[in-house]
């Protein structure tokens, strides 16, 4: 028989008043299993957790029940003091006869009735409380940040100065991302190469930091503390280990392909340096131009190598690494308004840029060394139309949200056609201007004071007239139709994932929202974490923010990161799911409805009358399970069972309401 | 004695002389002629004792859960039910598609009332089809039993279940014929646990047959085993009817056991899913 | 003495004053040995779904209930009186195996007892066996039950009555007023279809083969339910549970299958019946071998019940068919 | 005492540690009055809650019985009530085919924040439950003199 003390609070008067907290001390001392009941004015205090203490040990209980505020209150606080007795801090339960109780009724004889209940009920439960230990699981003191924009680049130095190694991983040949492509920065307009690529060289020369280019993740196992990621490294057919980056044999490759940097307003070799400044510095082949893989014939980068780096018969690697936290970091990309907006000409129209290609064109090392002019026959324009939300705010066409940044770097192209083409006319067509960041309305209030005419509305219709763009629209203020001739279209458009997010998020188990963006654990109060624990969001994987906010973002998690790359281990709840293995038949009911992947079907060994045989049953990840219970509804013979809130004991609680 | 019998009596003769299969279950006599068992051909002479004809009723799938590692597959003979009784019950993972041999057998229709509502009487997974498929007749309401008592008010369905289950016996008879009843131990012998009375009561007996309703309902096949097993010839399909019903209504056409892979209704969500609650 | 089948129910309606009259009637679903109602039709036809055994040994039967706060424990004392009309031969034998067990062993079951002395037994000699009847080769009589208190049989529009014991006289007092005088020899010989052949020895020879194989064959086809079990008109197993709410509550026996998987299985989980072949070996050898051995008689009555609702088809008879093939083989 | 001398219904909800349990502690935060009836389980999601629990309830006592969570997309479990919601919409169908008033079962949507939600649920369901009386389909009674079955 269950030694049980209950321990009855009159919270001052808070329960007292309302609660005659004697009777229900009386009623609790006839339950059964009860082998001590008393009250005290504030159990949460030292005197009150004292008195706890001392009855424990006069009356060697062994659980207790405490009649009280809300657990979400003080259930930790009680915990701790049972840590410090013989009893389990497990074996408690929490009566709230204030919250749900005192404060919600007027009737003293009823709330005193409802009282006994509710004490009556944590009373059943503890005495089927069993004690349960708290596990913990080492942590491996290492970090992979995937995506090597701003956002990785900085979280992966935040975590390294911290003292802990890191992997930082990027599928494409350099660090950089997109902020390497962008030419200023709103609202400072310094130099985005000025600013970033001095963190690509920190990140590359760092010595707690590994750089894994040309890389992807593959595949992943284990949890919090210790993930086996599976890397492949897509083949560079350059040895960067002897490679000194010297771009001979860039100068010497014949062929010519569409460059990807520039997004394809100029051309590269096949073997390449995704930029100039790329970190790391050394060329790869890309494998679908290099007339030697695709053709056999060719061969000219092999005999100009002064070192003989190349390799054509490298080949993609698969590796396994452990690490303690994930940072994912993976950016975004521009939505193809080719495909949706047909009205916009569908990108037949090659003066019509993206605002990532005007950074190029308007870029001091982009193909025109900065100068703005049309790619088609390249004249200056006289007129440029710049258009807001392509895609975003569009719910119809593209996406509903907004994309954030576009008001704002829509802005800044429009300063900068008027700083470098003085004298052009600049139309932007918005919805609204947004401009929720430091300095950004000032910035906003002097490109309209440059000369930049905004017109509020939507373009409709953008077609060829002789050498004309002619962008029809209205504009909203005036009720009047408008009519736009202009040289150039730069289209804002809006942001999107990353492609791959998909695979990578289903491989952590990480969730997306309904746009795809990872989805945050808590909206407001756990922004820089997801639902599964380790795992982390820097930038605009989560959603789209601009610079400050992506590096503010990055650097939160990378504390995160830090405080949990600092601890040697971890404690886990120990309230989680439980298979009793004779029972379970491996259905996997359970596998598919947990969250966590924190079930998976195992192969155990068992006898099956003289046989011995292998079957599957259901086993529980400690390190996954966040103790949800999902599993234990889905599971018919109840073979699977959730510690601290097992189906007996919540039957017991129904019971007890009923007695 | 007709084709399809000689058919069935030759393949699992073969089976068994190939020395490919342990044994094979089909139908037997018994000293009844309008009643068959499901019988056990171990010898390649076990295959004369093999019938075919309209008591042929008996579901023969379930008896794959008595041999779960077995030496060498089982050979079955499988109608449009047994097959999806087999789909079941690889879908809970239970039984291995390598560890079964399945004879097809296209079925005429049996002289039974619950065959009324067959909708597959082609077989949906074998090794061999025995003979050609012919098209299944168009199957009465899927859902006669469930349409009579919806129609009853509250109260008389709750007198009309009373008196179901006030003559049910808790044989279990119902439960170990489903194949959708796969569980390694049922909910009902875990005693511990409690979730279970197992006092002859209106209550509990009521109470178990709604959870067995609810542990059945979306996995449910449709053989109507269920009630043909009763001896207290209790119409207990009028329980997972509703339940098939309710999410044929909720979210389209569904039917379980007709492959293995698609997911149970209750093991999957749409965020779209209707919402009843405030 | 006889009684014109018109005045029947007249005679119900006399013991129906100071007794509960159950008769075997059609339910909704199934047939059973039903309360009376001053109205309902018997039915004779058939022997019903379920046998009488419920009406003293219930399904489900509360045996005492306590109350901790007041410090009682009120133990049952059923004590209906509780008149059968109607019973089956082979039931009212399933009757006296049923008195073996509970009162005639060392130890008296005390609920079985209390309701044992307050019923009274009128059977009715069969004259439609079922095709899974086989109770004359399994000694009983379809026409006549030495066992019941009265014994009536159809003799045309009318009922030839034959009284046993003291509690058939009370009967037969209460009325009277309906009974004219009659012969009971011309009650025609009745013969079931099924025919069992079984050594006198049965019970020796299937001890002996406790391990032979063909308990396997045999039990091929069991689904493992309960259901030969609960129909079965001497199948007396139970387990005994309680319902506990606080500090009061009840205990009760309810019915047990040793054909259930979890029958057997002891605490630690180890079950000495592992399978349905150990299973159903048991209950064919309860049946046929122990009781035999310790009672003298076979404890199946040949009702045919369990041979005609069992899922599977599965026939008790196959047991004495195949010992007396391998004897007449061999 | 009979069962059916008094009418004032037990009511049992099980409510999610993430919402519905903190929308309660938040009911008495504001000092909101409701019925004494309502008695909360906590468990720690909706997804839990086994429809067992809620024949356990009636067969036991409970004149009604709450299943309550977090609204659909806000699950601290991210998608434990999208199950709840399958699993109760065809419990709920289920147990009124078979006779139990639909006013006995109730499965609400509540946050942390509606603690007002949280009282008027209290009190709807409960009045509604007062006005059907007694439960006493499914009920097991414990002793025979209280057995008042229909």
């Amino acid at each position: 028989m269950s030694k049980i003390g209950v321990f009855v609070c009159h919270c001052g008067t808070n329960i007292a008043n309302t609660v005659d907290v004697e009777r229900a001390v009386a009623s609790a001392r006839e339950l059964p299993g009860v082998a001590f009941a008393s009250e005290y004015k504030y159990m949460c205090s030292e005197p009150g957790q004292q008195m706890i203490k001392d009855a424990i040990e006069e009356y060697g209980l062994d659980r207790v029940v405490i009649a009280s505020c809300s657990p979400r209150m003080h259930e930790t606080t009680f915990r701790k003091m049972l840590k410090d007795t013989k009893v389990n801090p497990y074996m408690l339960e929490i009566a709230n006869i204030r919250e749900q109780c005192s404060w919600v009724h007027t009737d003293k004889a009823k709330a005193t009735e409802k009282a006994i209940r509710l004490i009556r009920m944590s009373v059943a439960k503890a005495a089927r409380d069993e004690p349960l230990f708290a596990s913990s699981i080492p942590i491996e003191k290492r970090a992979l940040v995937i995506g090597g924009g701003i956002a990785g680049i900085q979280a992966a130095l935040d975590i390294a100065d911290a003292g802990h190694e890191v992997a930082l991983l990027e599928r494409e040949p350099s660090i950089g991302g997109k902020m390497a492509m962008l030419d200023k920065t709103f609202p400072t307009l310094d130099c985005s190469a000025c600013i970033s690529t001095p963190k690509m060289v920190d990140a590359g020369a760092h010595p707690n930091i590994k750089l894994l280019t040309s890389c992807e993740v593959v595949k992943t196992e284990g949890y919090i503390g210790n993930f086996q990621v599976t890397i492949r490294r897509n083949a560079r057919y350059v040895n960067h280990d002897i490679c000194t980056g010297c771009g001979l044999c860039e100068t010497k490759c014949p062929v010519k392909t569409d460059s990807e940097f520039n997004h394809g307003l100029s051309k590269r070799p096949a073997i390449y340096k995704l930029f100039p400044q790329a970190v790391p510095s050394k060329p790869v082949i890309d494998k679908n131009s290099c007339l030697k893989l695709t053709k056999g014939k060719c061969g000219v980068c092999e005999k100009v190598c002064p070192l003989g780096c190349i390799d054509y018969a490298d080949e993609d690697r698969e590796f396994t690494e452990t690490f303690g936290a994930i940072v994912f970091a993976t950016g975004y990309e521009l939505i193809d308004w080719t495909a949706l907006y047909g009205e916009y000409g569908g990108g037949r129209y090659p003066d019509m840029l993206t605002g990532l290609q005007f950074e190029r064109l308007v870029n001091a090392s982009g193909p025109t060394e900065g100068h703005i002019v049309r790619p088609s026959d390249g004249k200056e324009p006289k007129t440029v139309a710049i258009v807001k939300c392509v895609g975003s705010r569009d719910p119809k066409k593209g996406k509903s949200y907004c994309s954030r940044a576009c008001c704002m770097y829509a802005a800044k192209h429009a300063h900068q056609i008027l700083d470098k083409l003085p004298g052009t006319r600049v139309f932007i067509f918005y919805i609204d201007v947004r401009t929720p960041g430091k300095g950004y309305e000032e910035f906003y209030d002097q490109t309209r004071k440059d000369g930049a005419i905004y017109v509020r509305g939507r373009i409709s219709k953008i077609y060829k007239d002789g050498d004309k763009l002619v962008c029809n629209g209205e504009d909203t203020l005036l009720g009047k139709q408008v009519k736009v001739m202009a040289d150039m279209v730069v289209l804002e458009t809006a942001m999107t994932p990353s492609s791959g997010i998909e695979e990578l998020a289903t491989m952590f188990g990480v969730a997306r929202d309904v746009n795809d963006w990872i989805q945050e654990a808590h909206p407001k109060l756990r922004p820089v974490e997801t639902q599964v624990g380790g795992v982390f969001l820097a930038g605009t994987c989560q959603g789209p923010r601009d610079i400050p906010d992506t590096v503010a973002h990055a650097s939160a998690a990378a504390a995160k990161v830090v405080s949990l790359l600092n601890k040697s281990e971890m404690e886990t709840s120990p309230m989680i799911s439980v298979v009793r293995r004779e029972h379970c038949c491996g259905c996997g009911a359970c596998e598919k409805i947990c969250p966590y992947t924190a079930i998976t079907l195992e192969e155990i060994d068992d006898r099956v009358g003289a046989k011995r045989v292998k079957r599957p049953i259901a086993s529980v990840n400690s390190g996954l399970c966040q103790g949800c219970g999902a599993c234990t509804a889905a599971c018919r013979t109840g073979a699977i069972d959730l510690l601290g809130f097992r189906n007996a004991q919540i039957l017991e609680e129904v019971d007890a309401l009923c007695l | 004695m007709n084709d399809n019998l000689a058919k069935m009596r030759e393949a699992a003769k073969r089976a068994l002389e190939s020395g490919d299969v342990g044994y094979v279950i089909g139908w037997g006599a018994t000293k009844f002629p309008d009643k068959t068992s499901p019988l056990f051909m171990r010898k390649p002479e076990d295959a004369e004792r093999l019938v075919w004809n309209e008591y042929a009723i008996p579901g023969i799938a379930k008896y794959l859960l008595d041999d779960l590692y077995p030496d060498k597959p089982i050979g079955v003979f499988v109608r449009g039910c047994d097959s999806r009784a087999i789909n079941r019950m690889m879908k809970d993972n239970r039984i291995k598609r390598e560890n079964l041999r399945l004879l097809g057998i296209p079925c005429d229709g049996k002289d039974d009332e619950r065959c009324t509502i067959c909708r597959n009487r082609n077989p949906l997974v074998y090794d061999e089809l025995l003979w050609d498929e012919a098209p299944t007749p168009e199957p009465k309401d899927r859902y006669f039993r469930a349409n009579a008592v919806e129609a009853m008010s509250a109260d008389g369905r709750y007198a009309y279940w009373s008196e179901v289950f006030d003559q049910c016996i808790r044989c279990y008879a119902c439960r170990n014929i489903c194949p959708a009843c796969n569980c390694k131990e049922c909910y009902v012998d875990m005693t511990a646990t409690g979730f279970q009375g197992k006092q002859h009561s209106r209550s509990d007996n009521l109470i178990f047959g709604v959870t067995r309703a609810f542990h059945v309902g979306d996995r449910c096949i449709e053989c109507g085993e269920c009630e043909r097993v009763c001896p207290m010839g209790l119409p207990i399909m009028g329980q997972t009817q509703k339940i098939l019903k309710d999410i044929n209504e909720l979210v389209g056409d569904y039917e379980s056991g007709v492959d293995a892979e698609s997911e149970n209704y209750l093991g999957v969500f749409d965020l779209d899913d209707k919402d009843e609650f405030m | 003495m006889k009684i014109k089948k018109d005045k029947f129910k007249d005679a119900l309606a006399s013991i129906a004053k100071e007794a509960k009259v159950f008769l075997p009637m059609k339910g909704v679903y199934a047939s059973e040995y039903r309360v009376w109602d001053g109205a309902g039709e018997p039915f004779f036809e058939r022997n019903t779904a379920l046998p009488p055994k419920e009406l003293l040994f219930p399904r489900s039967e509360r045996m005492y209930e306590y109350d901790l706060n007041a410090g009682t424990v009120t133990e049952a004392a059923p004590d209906e009186k509780i008149v059968i009309a109607g019973i089956r031969p082979c039931d009212v034998r399933s009757v006296e195996h049923l008195d073996k067990v509970f009162l005639e062993s060392e130890y008296t079951d005390v609920y079985y007892r209390a309701r044992r002395e307050n019923l009274t037994m009128i059977a009715y000699g069969c004259a439609t066996p079922a095709p899974t009847c086989f109770c004359d080769s399994m000694d009983v009589v379809p026409t006549d039950a030495p066992g019941a208190d009265v014994v009536m049989n159809d003799a045309g529009n009318s009922y030839v009555l034959t009284v046993n014991t003291p509690k058939g006289e009370h009967i037969r007092d209460l009325i009277s007023s309906f009974l004219s005088e009659g012969k009971a020899d011309d009650v025609p010989a009745v013969s079931c279809s099924l025919k069992v052949e079984k050594p006198d020895d049965l019970h020796k020879q299937l001890i002996a083969r406790f391990d032979d194989p063909m308990w396997e064959t045999l039990s091929d086809a069991c689904l493992g339910c309960g259901c030969c079990s609960y129909i079965c008109p001497t199948c007396y197993c139970f387990d005994i549970g309680r319902e506990n709410r606080g500090k009061t509550g009840t205990a009760f026996r309810c019915w047990d299958s040793c054909m259930f998987s979890d029958y057997s299985r002891m605490a630690g989980g180890h079950n000495p019946r592992p399978t349905k072949k150990e299973r159903l070996r048991n209950r064919y050898l309860h049946k046929l071998a122990y009781f035999p051995e310790r009672y003298g008689t076979s404890l199946c009555v040949g009702c045919g019940r369990c041979i005609d609702k069992c899922p599977a088809r599965l026939d008790i008879t196959n047991v004495p068919d195949i010992i007396q093939g391998s004897e007449s083989n061999g | 005492m009979s069962v059916k001398e008094t009418n004032d219904p037990k009511i049992i909800a099980f409510c999610c540690n993430w919402c519905t349990y903190t929308g309660a502690d938040l009911a008495g935060l504001n000092r909101s009055h409701y019925p004494e009836n309502v008695h909360i389980v906590r468990v720690p999601c909706s997804g839990r809650v086994n429809p067992q629990f809620i024949l356990r309830a009636f067969r036991n006592g409970c004149d009604g019985v709450m299943v309550c969570g977090c609204h659909p997309g806000d699950c601290h479990y991210s998608t434990g009530n999208y199950f709840t919601r399958r699993r109760f919409t065809l419990m709920k169908r289920l147990l009124e085919y078979n006779g139990i008033d639909p006013g006995r079962f109730h499965a609400r949507w509540i946050s942390g924040s509606e603690a007002g939600k949280f009282r008027d649920t209290a009190e709807e369901v409960t009045a509604m439950v007062r006005k059907l009386g007694p439960n006493t389909r499914y009920r097991e009674y414990a002793r025979r003199e209280m057995s008042a079955d229909e």
